[in-house]
């Protein structure tokens, strides 16, 4: 017996980090697969050419930072897989690589990478894409009639109104709300599926890999604000409806409003993060000027967490007096 | 003679100091508003450039000499009626030198009259040191303003426009988008981070130099 | 904040219905040194120095039990608990103790609750179902039901402390043995040992002579050749053994072997939160983390860092590895510099 | 008059979404103890700032374009003039605490541009006085987010390139990203 040293614990009770971002990757991976079934191979080499992009920058960074190639956790796939499922599968495949090198090398690396992030790197790579390059970020095909996109060319194709865009123009979509629950409607490759999304935020819930606080407060204040506030003509049920499947909404709630790192410490003060999200994204819906940008809302809430953890902290009193 | 070499010698370390390695806008976080809100054009930064040093170098060399003469809590005020004063022959110079600038700059332009580098340099630094050194910290911190903000005009002027100095076409450029400030924050801070790492370079190569 | 605990996933277990195994002592020693019975009705003084005499040391703090007695005689404890009940998920031999000899520890609260004087004692069970069976036994000491939760005698403690009641722990076996050494003058000389981990194939809890060899322990579980870490006292919170030729002690718990080493990968803190959840003194251990860590922290924050107990269930709970009980230990460590 | 104020902190947040004081603000995120006195200060220099330009706007309609801002800086210099020569005879051990900021703040870009905003977005005077206030709550949230910023861009694991300012600044970019997706381009 060849025995060594080791610190404590010899047993753990929690997933580790490690294991959590596996658990995110797995789910987003499932969101992939109704549109490959659906569109080809396309979807498939989007996310191959953003993780890689993803990928090969994280590399690039730790060459820079520390002159070693090796690569410590998957964070940097599920970046690139967040960002290739929030681009129009008709976006030349250049953006979300653009956008995935914006995102870690940028939005990560400065900071010192996984676990320092101030913001949502992802979320911000998103933004990027979105002010760079608007054109290219909110025009999606139309995906009525069924056909299959080239795996790597850019691709010509008829142009499809997404639901974001109608509710932003203030008109009632035309959109049948079994197919926003199935993702078979323009908008973006991985946020359509709305079924899909709630099997993966299941998933993550109940593999612990993310907390409820933060998405369950998002998706409830966003609900209660489309309810009060309806942008179209309609009953309150049937604007929370339509403003909960429409956008990138779910799946920023799922996979973006979720993610702890950028989120505050305490679980009250993620509940509050959550919800400040939700009005932001719902203020933004509003008074914005694109048509969805749940990634915004997400990198304001990010900014504001630090404060959030303070303010919980002044309330429970969590500093302790001099000589007290 | 020996005195003024040394001098001289003396002045060109603060020149370098002003444009690379205490640079204002990249080590002192001054004056970022217009590298953020108006750098994305380079005839924007050429002519804020020149209205930089048209407003440095006379209002920090007249500070330099009456500046002691004025009571420190009232030196402020002082700074900011000599800058008002200047900027009027300053604005009508680069009207002259670059036509139609000043009026695509709009509040950038009139704004650089309160200007952070401005201010510190002609409240704090001018008073307190001779002649020389204040000419001499005007023009580095001028250069350096102006190295900054023709660098980070350039970038976000070629990727608009494909172009520098109107030479490209609006949209024909990578992208859109850095026009906004955001981009000018963050081209500033790698560009911070760049003179940030040569500074750490010299610093382990000669621990005395810095 | 409300301390929760961990909920440990329980790991390969020894069945307790198996019993506990002797270890046979391999030489033949000389016939335990005895002394006088204690009566009936003797007094506190009789009871301690029997205990003394007895050399009996309690098992869940490795305190000399009549140390112990006589100091909490002098506090004057309200509530005096056996714990029967394992906190850490390997270990399973206070749980055994009290499955084969509830009777004897009985007898051995009481003795001990009559020593310091506390007005009421209790059975810590691990769960409802020994509840059951201890009420089924009908020994006159009611039970209380630890909780699940990692670490349940802390936790417990609280709890029962809450509304400014005083309670104090004794070991199971260290209650067996004071029973022992009062009915038949016999010392403390044997202790119920855990061997467990997946490095064992038959995992079992054994009595065996204190002072045994950990490896002959070992032995006994049937150990796999690939073992790579032998830990003692906790699976938690205890520590690992290079030598197995160290003797094992009235406070040895388990031995637990395991093939691979945890992984020492440590990423940073990723802001779950769950120490805070998980630390049974009101500690907030990633806070103490992230003021060490900025190189300037402020003691103020170091929120009741001296109060910690050391049960590490902060590292068991940290998906980043972090050893959070070391820097609180830290922060304690310079709060008291700082302010003393 | 609230929405002037709520457009100060949100819309119109001349910090984030255009950069204005920023490098004031960063000053002040190092002293965070008197951020809000400086808050105050720079709420109340606007208010005058805002005041002068009102008045002054009517009567220099005429005269060459330049002549608007030099005045205006040279008020603001008047304005601390007044303010501290005010502060200097009532309250001599708060001036002296916060001499410094009460400059700075007279000197900041912000405050000098409420002018321009205000007619920009044609406000009227109960607009103005609730933009100025917002002004002042913007830059006070400012100096918080820095704050924060800057104990984020310290952390052992950052570059060494990175740590402190360089960071700061890719920050706020991304930050100022956020806003900039919610109004577009504000100047």
């Amino acid at each position: 017996m060849n025995l060594r040293n080791a610190a404590p614990p010899f047993v753990r009770a929690e997933p580790t980090s490690a294991s959590m971002l596996r658990t995110v990757l797995f789910a987003l991976c499932a969101l992939l697969v109704i549109p490959t079934v659906r569109y080809g191979i396309r979807p498939l080499t989007m996310a191959g050419v953003s993780v890689l992009t993803c990928l090969v920058c994280e590399i690039l960074a730790n060459l820079l930072r520390t002159g070693g190639f090796s690569v410590t956790d998957p964070s940097f796939a599920v970046t690139g897989l967040v960002l290739a499922l929030l681009m129009p599968l008709n976006a030349p495949l250049w953006l979300p690589c653009a956008s995935g090198a914006f995102a870690v090398l940028v939005a990560k690396a400065p900071f010192g990478s996984f676990g320092r992030n101030p913001f949502n790197p992802a979320a911000a790579g998103a933004a990027f894409a979105a002010l760079c390059w608007p054109g290219l970020m909110f025009t999606y095909f139309d995906p009525s009639e069924p056909f299959r996109l080239p795996a790597f060319a850019d691709c010509t194709f008829r142009t499809g109104v997404s639901a974001a865009a109608t509710l932003k123009n203030g008109l009632k979509p035309d959109i049948l709300p079994l197919d926003m629950l199935w993702g078979e409607a323009a908008g973006p490759l991985g946020t359509g599926a709305a079924l899909v999304v709630g099997a993966c935020a299941l998933l993550l819930l109940f593999s612990r890999a993310a907390h409820w606080q933060a998405p369950v407060c998002f998706l409830a204040v966003c609900a209660l604000l489309a309810a009060l506030f309806p942008r179209i003509a309609c009953s309150p049920l049937t604007s929370v409806k339509y403003e909960l499947l429409s956008g990138s909404l779910l799946f920023g709630g799922v996979f973006l409003v979720s993610d702890p790192v950028p989120a505050p410490y305490t679980a009250s003060g993620k509940g509050i993060y959550g919800a400040f999200a939700g009005a932001a994204l719902m203020a933004f819906r509003h008074f914005g000027v694109c048509e969805q940008g749940a990634w915004f809302a997400v990198l304001l809430a990010n900014a504001a967490s630090p404060l959030i953890d303070r303010a919980v902290f002044r309330v429970r009193g969590w500093e302790e007096k001099p000589h007290g | 003679m020996d005195n003024g070499r040394v001098f001289l010698r003396g002045a060109g370390a603060i020149f370098r100091n002003g444009v690379l390695f205490r640079n204002p806008v990249l080590v002192g976080a001054l004056g970022l508003y217009p590298v953020a809100a108006a750098g994305f054009g380079m005839q924007n930064a050429a002519a804020l450039s020149i209205l930089f040093v048209f407003l440095a170098l006379p209002s920090q060399l007249l500070l330099c000499l009456v500046g002691m003469l004025i009571p420190k809590w009232a030196r402020p005020a002082a700074v900011l009626l000599v800058t008002a004063a200047f900027y009027l022959p300053a604005a009508r110079a680069v009207q002259r030198l670059l036509p139609g600038s000043m009026e695509s700059l709009g509040m950038a332009a009139a704004l650089m009259a309160c200007n952070s580098i401005l201010y510190s340099r002609a409240e704090e630094y001018a008073p307190e040191h001779i002649f020389l050194a204040v000419g001499a910290d005007a023009l580095g911190c001028s250069a350096g303003f102006a190295a900054v903000i023709c660098l980070v005009s350039a970038l976000r002027e070629f990727w608009l426009t494909g172009g520098v100095w109107s030479s490209g076409t609006p949209g024909s450029g990578i992208g859109a988008g850095l026009d906004l400030p955001f981009a000018g924050f963050l081209l500033a801070g790698l560009l911070a981070a760049l003179v940030q790492w040569i500074n750490i370079r010299r610093a382990d190569r000669d621990p005395r130099e810095v | 904040m409300i301390p929760h605990g961990v909920r440990l996933e329980p790991r390969k277990g020894v069945p307790l219905k198996n019993g506990i195994v002797r270890l046979p002592g391999p030489e033949p020693v000389s016939a335990p040194q005895t002394f006088a019975p204690l009566k009936k009705n003797a007094g506190p003084s009789r009871i301690i120095a029997a205990a003394e005499k007895a050399g009996i040391v309690d098992e869940s703090d490795g305190m000399p039990l009549g140390k112990k007695l006589s100091r909490l005689a002098r506090r004057g404890p309200g509530l005096l608990i056996a714990r029967c009940f394992d906190e850490d998920p390997c270990t399973s031999s206070a749980r055994a103790v009290f499955r084969e000899d509830a009777e004897k520890v009985a007898a051995g609260l009481k003795l001990a609750a009559r020593a310091c004087g506390a007005e009421e004692k209790r059975l810590a069970v691990a769960s409802r179902g020994e509840a059951r069976r201890l009420r089924g036994l009908r020994l006159g000491i009611p039970a209380v039901v630890a909780g699940r939760r990692y670490p349940a005698g802390i936790l417990l403690m609280r709890k029962l402390c809450r509304n400014g009641g005083r309670a104090a722990f004794l070991g199971a076996q260290a209650c067996a043995a004071l029973a022992d050494a009062a009915r038949e003058g016999k010392p403390q000389s044997e202790t119920v040992v855990t061997v467990a981990g997946d490095g064992v194939r038959r995992p079992v809890n054994c009595r065996v002579r204190i002072g045994t060899p950990v490896e002959k322990v070992l032995r006994l579980a049937k150990p796999e050749e690939d073992v790579r870490i032998a830990a003692v006292g906790s699976a938690v919170a205890g520590r690992t053994v290079r030598d197995l030729s160290l003797p094992v002690t009235a406070a040895t718990r388990c031995v637990i072997a395991l093939r691979d080493a945890p992984p020492e990968r440590r990423y940073p803190c990723i802001r779950c939160g769950r120490c805070a959840r998980a630390c049974p003194a009101g500690v907030i251990p990633w806070l103490v983390y992230r003021e060490l860590e900025s190189g300037d922290p402020d003691p103020l924050l170091f929120f009741h860092a001296g109060d910690c107990a050391g049960c590490r269930a902060c590292n068991a709970v940290c998906p980043s590895g972090i050893d959070l009980a070391a820097e609180v230990r830290r922060a304690a460590a310079r709060k008291e510099g700082g302010e003393g | 008059m609230m929405f002037a104020a709520l457009l100060a902190v949100t819309a119109e947040n001349l910090l984030f979404s255009g950069g204005l004081g920023f490098s004031r603000a960063l000053r002040a995120a190092r002293r965070p103890a008197s951020a809000g006195v400086y808050a105050l200060f720079v709420t109340f220099f606007s208010l005058c700032s805002a005041l002068a330009g009102n008045w002054l706007a009517p009567r220099l309609s005429g005269s060459p374009w330049v002549l608007y801002p030099a005045a205006l800086t040279a008020a603001a210099g008047v304005f601390y003039l007044a303010a501290a020569g005010l502060l200097r005879a009532l309250a001599a051990g708060f001036y002296d605490r916060h001499a410094r900021i009460l400059a700075q703040a007279a000197a900041n870009t912000v405050v000098l541009a409420v002018p321009f905003v205000q007619r920009m977005l044609r406000f009227s005077l109960a607009e103005t006085v609730g933009y100025a206030l917002g002004t002042g709550a913007a830059f006070f949230l400012a100096v918080l987010v820095l704050e924060e910023a800057m104990r984020v861009c310290s952390n052992p694991d950052m570059p060494r390139a990175f740590l402190g300012l360089p960071g700061v600044l890719v920050y706020v970019g991304i930050l100022s990203m956020a806003f900039a997706g919610f109004f577009g381009k504000v100047f």
